[in-house]
């Protein structure tokens, strides 16, 4: 060891620093989702005002977006797949495909908060109006950021080959990826499916 | 243990550092000067800027102290109107715990983990670089509010709905919730920093039951950060956006219910208490094996106690609550589990009394600290049981018996915890020893200042005061001498009293720093890794990673067991083992080079909450900013490529020099 | 013996064997906290927690006393181990010890006895929790409602204790001793507490929540109480005192409070102080009875004029010994020391006496009148009332005329 | 030990335990379709007493099956697995624990 360079930051494991803190980090959110969802739970059958939740939930439209972003995962998992294989082309290619299904299920969103602003739920509207928006804008958040780093990633690798590293960083947005999915999976069922 | 400082003259090994700049911007290279300490990313150097940071804090939120002790004095007071009163314990309360505590304890954590466990630096050196900016930008942001139109005034865990727009229409509500939430940032990077650099990071043959009990006690606590922040974050998430955007969560009359707030906030305030102890308890059982001359008694169950506490603490939160109405099956079900609490906490004292047990116990200042805090924080322990037993905590919640409760156990477990490691690794950190006759005095006038100030709130509160009060009445205060009026006296004078105490290390520092002798490699014959580097470290800490055999590594290389008298006998000196290390020193050493991008991170994230609160406009500049910094960021390799470095051995010792700067 | 360990047989052993050490080291705890106690504590402080004066804060208290007793055991003992490590083992120049790790036999039995001392309070704790939370053998209900910064009284008809018409007071709880009350408190801003330690420990009340709280009296008394939940601004102004009156007193007290409205004389200054409340108070405060000049009753709409929605009702203002939240006193210094100071059996009568001309406290009361805002800090300036949309929370300043003053003491005198 | 070191045993790391074909991955997403078509079903099927249980089982099912399978935590290390599951664990149960004290809100 005493001839090689020795960089101060590295694991003396094997394991990728990088990817334990990603997981830290996912462990973390959990909390995070945990803490708005069960605000979401406590809250979703007051409403004051403004319409109930089975009254202005589509779900056939929400079961769709919800394909979208699944298969998005999908699509995450192959570009990870191809960035282990150093196979560029087809990494941008479905680094952009998992993008647009993102942007895709966020634009489900921004449409299903559009219908159901005008159908009497505000923000302000009641507690449920309150919670839910909360609860599925966070998520929605989260998507975004996601997507601008799928973007960002590609960008990147557009214009200069970013040496060595490339399949990590894929795979660690990918696991950041398929977080922001699995926490949608469990929206999906507690807050959609399970009725009011 | 008087150690002479033999004089080696060994080659010094070298730290290279980038001589150039790169990157997609320029990247600042290493040098002297306030640039060294801006733009570093090395964990010694932020370890001392949080320290500082925080006894800052500490200095205000004791002043702020000070003031709420002037006008408890006497009946009536007339220092402080109600208003400001109010602000004011609020304040004291948030900048004791979250910019005082914990700040010193991710101080201490970022500049003995690594060491400790016989790395170079952290995992992600950047990624602690910019907790430091945040945190620092936080306690500021926080603390503006003073001079922005009056501080937040709703007592420090925030009860809603009083923290509602209606009832606290000034903006200090929402500088307190926006500064909470960058400082939460702040410890959840620190945290997920720390764990992967414990996880990963240690020195060959370290597993973790030969790992240092106090990295061990701050890896208990980074987990519970990593897992309570998120916590308060939903919560303050809720309170802002029902202050500043509408929603409804803590609005009655839509029918929302005020406990959630008091959930989530002792969901997470209550792992928060042993975040602030944990600390404390991993330095105290540094220090006693050390000046007992003896191993931590028991080392796995004090580990498997603190993870105990760390995990038992989920589940008690409520006893913050027991008058809330939750029902009298939750108050059981919550008391149980408090009381519970108090086994593996029991664990410990006990581990440290016979630690000392059969000892050869030097009373070093250090030493004081810790034996202090085995006796005080046991008091604070005890009247925290007495909480447990819910019917008699709803005859002493709100009063000053709590109080006196949690200033046992901060500041006799915390803060004389912090004062212990102070003493003991000082020399580590300044390559200095602080003055040992004034640390006595030090010591005691804290230790009775403590005890003058917060046991007198025992009798107080049992006596009926009950706290958040900014004036009590005589026509409440009994009579017959010792009367309330009696002990709020006392508990004022005490409170100065523990001030000139602290005054008095502060003075020892500056003394300390003025004075020319430096202090030997191993003052206090230590047991673990971080006394096998130079006093301060060099920059790339280990001029060798070791390899570990023990647990007290260091103990183990200086002493062998004579196997007739079973007692130890000293085999090298601490300079022997030095010398040996620098001997062997790897050659080329390539330490992660100083960034732009945290600060500024940092302050755009600081941009943005100011925008938060006076214009969308600031808010959305700051939110392009962080765009682009965190592209800045993406892009800057962690390390200069290898054609940048170049060997500087021609300036032997620059590392130390740079660190000894401070 | 306590009557409340006396569940099973066992269980009451342990706890007499507790209940004589907690007797006898009762004072220990404190001495383990380096406080000289016992002999320190106060005498008749009015809000001591280890004065029990009825059922309820005897079981607290009698679940306390052996828990106190044993952590100060436990203090002393820890702190006498230390003392004698300290000086057994100070370095003399022995050798370095044995790197021993540890006894695992011995650090067991350690954990496990703290937990067995545990296990054995649980016991006793759960056994009081359920027992505080019994509702179901209550003989009287009286509503209690928190509001910044004072507390509202709702006795709802209850024709065995002679209210045949909801009675509405302030401050001060009235109750008859002996008698299993039971208060339903909510509140109607944000959370405060309520707290009579002589009688019962505290339980928050809290905005859309009905929660409930046992009280009861042993004897004849004035216990005082603090609303100990922070609750903004006026916070340590938020006292009450609960008044505990004999069966026979507390009708009297029921009667007078049902008694009709008495118009103050025609022409006296009583009558045109009634002029200026109908004028300038009306509007917060309620007088049942009082009529307006055309003969119309005097509705009081505080909803439209405080935050919280309600002001005191001042019916029978000099019924009461205290005002705005029990924080001034409506009785001189000597006439209120003549009812605190009143034996037992005395309190009832003295009492019922209520505030006469001799007795007023002139001072504050005129005070309050002439600038409430000022004796009591409230949000009561108009201009910082953007976020309640005008609403005062507590009293606002009136700019009345000294002369108006003198009229509506006079009046307020006649709402006895 | 160095950067590329490091590198070299992840990637090495990930070249035998991948464990997985791309092929291998659109099964799994079929199955998870397969499942989402399910759950919305019981919107307009009625399950009876069964309803709750199936949705919740459903969901747990997709969402081990994207951690273990997408998210490679079946194939990778144990310590990422130790990292993740503590967060869930610890969430579900300090939350359901929550939740529960607002049901036991008896008086
Ligand atoms: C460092 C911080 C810290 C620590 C370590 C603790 C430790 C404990 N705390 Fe404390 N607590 C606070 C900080 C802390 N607390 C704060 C800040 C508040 C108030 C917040 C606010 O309202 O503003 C609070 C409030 C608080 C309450 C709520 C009171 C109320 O508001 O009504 C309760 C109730 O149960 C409680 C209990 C306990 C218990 C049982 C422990 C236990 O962990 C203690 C265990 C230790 C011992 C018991 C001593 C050593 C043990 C032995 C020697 C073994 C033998 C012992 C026995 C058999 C008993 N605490
Ligand atoms: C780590 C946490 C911590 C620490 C260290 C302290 C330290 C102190 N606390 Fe604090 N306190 C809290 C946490 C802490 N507190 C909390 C959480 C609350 C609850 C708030 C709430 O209800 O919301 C509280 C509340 C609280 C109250 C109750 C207020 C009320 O309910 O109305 C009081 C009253 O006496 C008090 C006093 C003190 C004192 C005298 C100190 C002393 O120990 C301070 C000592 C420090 C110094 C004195 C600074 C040294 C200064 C110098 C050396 C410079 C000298 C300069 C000059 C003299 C000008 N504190
Ligand atoms: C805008 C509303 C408002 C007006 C007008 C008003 N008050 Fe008040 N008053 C209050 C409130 C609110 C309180 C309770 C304050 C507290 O104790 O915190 C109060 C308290 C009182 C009390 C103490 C009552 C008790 O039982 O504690 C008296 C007496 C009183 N007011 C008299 C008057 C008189 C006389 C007038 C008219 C000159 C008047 N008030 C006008 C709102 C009002
Ligand atoms: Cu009401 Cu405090
Ligand atoms: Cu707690």
């Amino acid at each position: 060891m005493t001839d090689t360079a020795v960089h101060g930051h590295d694991s003396s494991t094997g394991i990728s620093n990088i990817k334990l803190g990603m997981w830290t980090f996912l462990g973390s959110e959990c909390l995070l989702f945990g803490g708005l969802i069960s605000t979401y739970m406590l809250y979703r059958g007051r409403v004051t005002g403004g319409p109930r939740p089975a009254q202005i939930f589509d779900i056939p439209f929400t079961s769709v977006s919800s394909f979208v972003l699944l298969m998005s995962s999908l699509t995450m998992v192959l570009a990870v797949s191809a960035a282990h294989k150093n196979e560029h082309r087809k990494t941008n290619l479905w680094l952009t495909v998992t993008a647009l299904l993102g942007a895709t299920f966020v634009g489900g969103q921004v449409y299903e908060f559009t219908a159901f602003y005008n159908e009497g739920l505000g923000f302000s509207t009641s507690l449920f109006g309150s919670s839910f928006y909360t609860l599925t804008g966070f998520h929605g958040v989260h998507v975004t950021v996601g997507i601008i780093m799928l973007m960002s990633l590609v960008g990147i690798f557009k214009r200069s080959a970013v040496p060595g590293k490339k399949a990590e960083v894929v795979e660690m947005i990918g696991l950041y990826w398929h977080f922001v999915d699995i926490v949608w999976i469990i929206i999906f069922t507690l807050v959609y499916l399970i009725p009011v | 243990m008087a150690i002479i400082e033999r004089e080696t003259e060994v080659v010094v090994p070298v730290t290279v550092t980038p001589t150039s700049t790169y990157g997609v911007l320029k990247r600042p290279v290493s040098a002297t000067g306030w640039r060294a300490w801006v733009f570093t990313v090395d964990h010694k150097k932020l370890g001392l800027m949080y320290g500082a940071t925080a006894m800052f804090f500490f200095i205000v939120g004791g002043v702020e102290a000070l003031l709420i002790r002037l006008q408890l004095a006497a009946p009536n007071g007339k220092v402080l109107n109600a208003d400001l009163y109010n602000q004011m314990f609020t304040m004291h309360a948030t900048t004791m715990v979250f910019l005082f505590v914990m700040p010193m304890a991710a101080g201490l954590a970022n500049y003995f983990i690594p060491l400790q466990i016989g790395a170079r630096d952290v995992a992600f050196p950047r990624i602690n670089a910019l907790g430091f900016w945040l945190l620092l930008f936080a306690g500021i942001f926080i603390n503006l509010s003073w001079f922005l139109g009056g501080a937040a005034d709703g007592g420090w865990f925030m009860y809603a709905p009083n923290s509602g727009p209606v009832f606290s229409p000034t903006n200090g509500i929402d500088f307190w919730a926006f500064g909470l939430q960058i400082a939460g940032i702040a410890s959840l990077t620190g945290a997920i920093n720390l764990i992967v650099t414990v996880l990963n990071m240690r020195a060959p043959g370290m597993t973790l039951m030969k790992m240092p009990i106090f990295t061990w006690m701050m890896t208990v606590v980074q987990f519970l950060l990593l897992f309570a922040v998120p916590v308060i974050t939903v919560a303050l998430f809720l309170l802002s956006f029902q202050r500043n955007f509408g929603a409804r969560f803590f609005d009655v009359a839509a029918g929302a219910d005020p406990l959630l707030w008091q959930h989530l906030f002792w969901i997470f305030g209550h792992p928060e208490v042993y975040i602030l102890v944990l600390p404390a308890f991993g330095i105290v059982s540094e220090v006693l094996p050390v000046f007992s001359r003896k191993p931590l008694f028991g080392y796995p169950f004090v580990v498997f106690s603190g993870a105990a506490i760390g995990f038992v603490g989920w589940g008690v939160w409520a006893h913050h609550m027991f008058a809330s109405g939750l029902g009298p099956v939750s108050v059981a079900v919550f008391s149980l589990t408090t009381m519970a609490i108090a086994v593996p906490t029991g664990v410990k004292i006990i581990n440290w009394t016979l630690t000392m047990w059969g000892g050869k116990l030097y009373f070093s200042t250090a030493m004081k600290f810790s034996i202090g805090l085995i006796v005080l924080f046991t008091v604070g322990g005890l009247s925290g049981v007495t909480h447990s037993v819910a019917p008699s905590d709803t005859q002493q919640t709100d009063t000053y018996y709590i109080v006196a409760h949690f200033h046992y156990v901060l500041f006799g477990g915390a803060v004389l915890g912090f004062f212990s490691g102070f003493y003991y690794w000082w020399p580590k950190m300044f390559g200095k020893m602080l003055n040992e006759r004034l640390g006595g005095w030090n010591f005691w006038l804290m230790v009775i200042g403590m005890n003058m100030t917060f046991g007198p709130m025992h009798i107080l509160g049992l006596q009926g005061q009950p706290r958040r009060m900014y004036q009590w009445t005589e026509a409440r205060a009994g009579e017959g001498f010792f009367n309330l009026a009696f002990w709020n006296m006392i508990a004022s004078i005490g409170s100065f009293v523990l001030a000139v105490g602290i005054l008095l290390f502060l003075i020892n520092v500056v003394i300390t720093a003025r004075n020319p002798t430096r202090a030997p490699l191993d003052p206090w014959n230590s047991r673990s890794l971080e006394w096998l580097t130079s006093n301060p470290p060099k920059e790339h800490n280990f001029d060798v990673i070791p390899t570990v055999h023990h647990l007290d590594e260091f103990f183990h290389r200086k002493y062998e067991e004579d196997p007739e008298s079973h007692t130890m006998r000293q085999i090298a000196t601490a300079e022997e083992i030095m010398a040996e290390q620098e001997r062997n020193a790897d050659k080329h050493i390539h330490m992660p080079s100083p960034s732009y991008w945290p600060i500024v991170v940092a302050f755009s994230v600081l941009v943005i909450t100011f925008g938060m609160i006076f214009s969308y406009l600031i808010a959305a500049i700051g939110g392009v900013t962080l765009l682009f910094a965190s592209f800045g960021w993406a892009l800057e390799p962690s390390t200069a490529p290898e054609s940048d470095f170049e060997s500087n051995s021609s300036t032997p010792g620059t590392a130390l020099d740079s660190v000894g700067n401070s | 013996m306590n009557h409340s360990l006396r569940h099973s047989n066992l269980k009451s052993r342990v706890a007499s064997v507790l209940l004589v050490v907690g007797k006898k080291y009762r004072t220990l705890f404190g001495v383990a906290m380096a406080s000289t106690v016992a002999a320190g504590c106060a005498q008749n402080a009015p809000q001591d927690t280890w004065q029990p004066k009825g059922p309820n804060a005897k079981i607290i208290d009698d679940l306390q006393q052996p828990v106190f007793a044993v952590a100060g055991i436990i203090g002393l003992i820890v702190a006498v181990a230390i003392i004698y490590v300290i000086f057994k083992y100070k370095d003399r120049g022995q050798p370095i010890p044995e790197q021993t790790h540890g006894k695992p036999a011995l650090e067991i039995t350690l954990t496990i006895i703290p937990a067995l001392i545990l296990a054995v309070v649980a016991v006793f704790t759960f056994g009081a929790i359920f027992k505080l939370a019994k509702t179901d053998d209550t003989e009287m209900i009286i509503n209690v409602t928190g509001q910044q910064w004072w507390w509202e009284y709702d006795y709802p008809v209850q024709n065995e204790f002679g209210i045949n018409q909801p009675i509405i007071s302030s401050g001060q709880l009235v109750m008859p001793v002996g008698t299993k009350v039971l208060l339903r408190e909510t509140s109607r801003d944000v959370i405060h507490s309520y707290w009579i330690p002589a009688l019962n420990g505290k339980r928050d009340a809290v905005p859309g929540r009905v929660q409930t709280l046992r009280l009861e009296a042993d004897k004849p008394g004035l216990f005082a109480g603090q609303c100990t939940e922070f609750c903004g601004l006026s916070h340590a102004n938020m006292r009450m005192e609960a008044i505990a009156l004999s069966k026979a007193d507390f009708a009297k007290w029921v009667a007078n409070q049902q008694a009709a409205y008495v118009a103050p004389e025609k022409d006296s200054l009583a009558q045109q102080g009634e002029a200026v409340f109908l004028n300038q108070c009306v509007r917060c405060h309620q007088v049942n009875g009082l009529l307006r000049a055309d003969g119309t009753p005097a509705i009081a709409a505080p909803d439209e004029n405080v935050w919280s929605g309600a002001a005191p009702n001042l019916t029978h203002l000099m019924s009461r010994n205290t005002f705005a939240g029990a924080t001034f006193d409506l009785l001189s210094k000597q006439c209120r020391d003549e009812v605190w100071n009143a034996p037992s059996s005395e309190i009832g009568e003295k009492y019922l006496a209520g505030v006469s001309e001799n007795c007023l406290n002139q001072k504050d009361l005129r005070g309050w009148l002439r600038n409430a805002p000022a004796m009591k800090p409230m949000y009561a300036n108009p201009t910082q009332l953007v976020a309640t949309g005008g609403k005062y929370r507590g009293m606002p300043y009136l700019a009345l005329s000294e002369d108006d003053i003198s009229k509506l003491v006079a009046y307020l005198l006649t709402l006895k | 030990m160095t950067t590329d070191t490091t590198h070299a045993a992840t990637s090495a790391e990930h070249a035998e335990n991948h464990g997985m074909s791309n092929a291998g991955y659109i099964r799994i997403a079929l199955i998870l379709a397969a499942i989402t078509a399910l759950e919305v079903s019981t919107v307009y099927i009625d399950f009876g007493p069964f309803f709750l249980p199936a949705l919740l089982i459903m969901m747990a099912v997709k969402f081990v099956m994207v951690v273990s399978y997408f998210m490679h935590l079946k194939f990778d290390n144990k310590i990422f697995s130790l990292m993740f599951y503590a967060g869930l664990i610890l969430a579900v149960g300090v939350y359901a624990a929550f939740l529960a004290t607002f049901k036991f809100f008896i008086q």
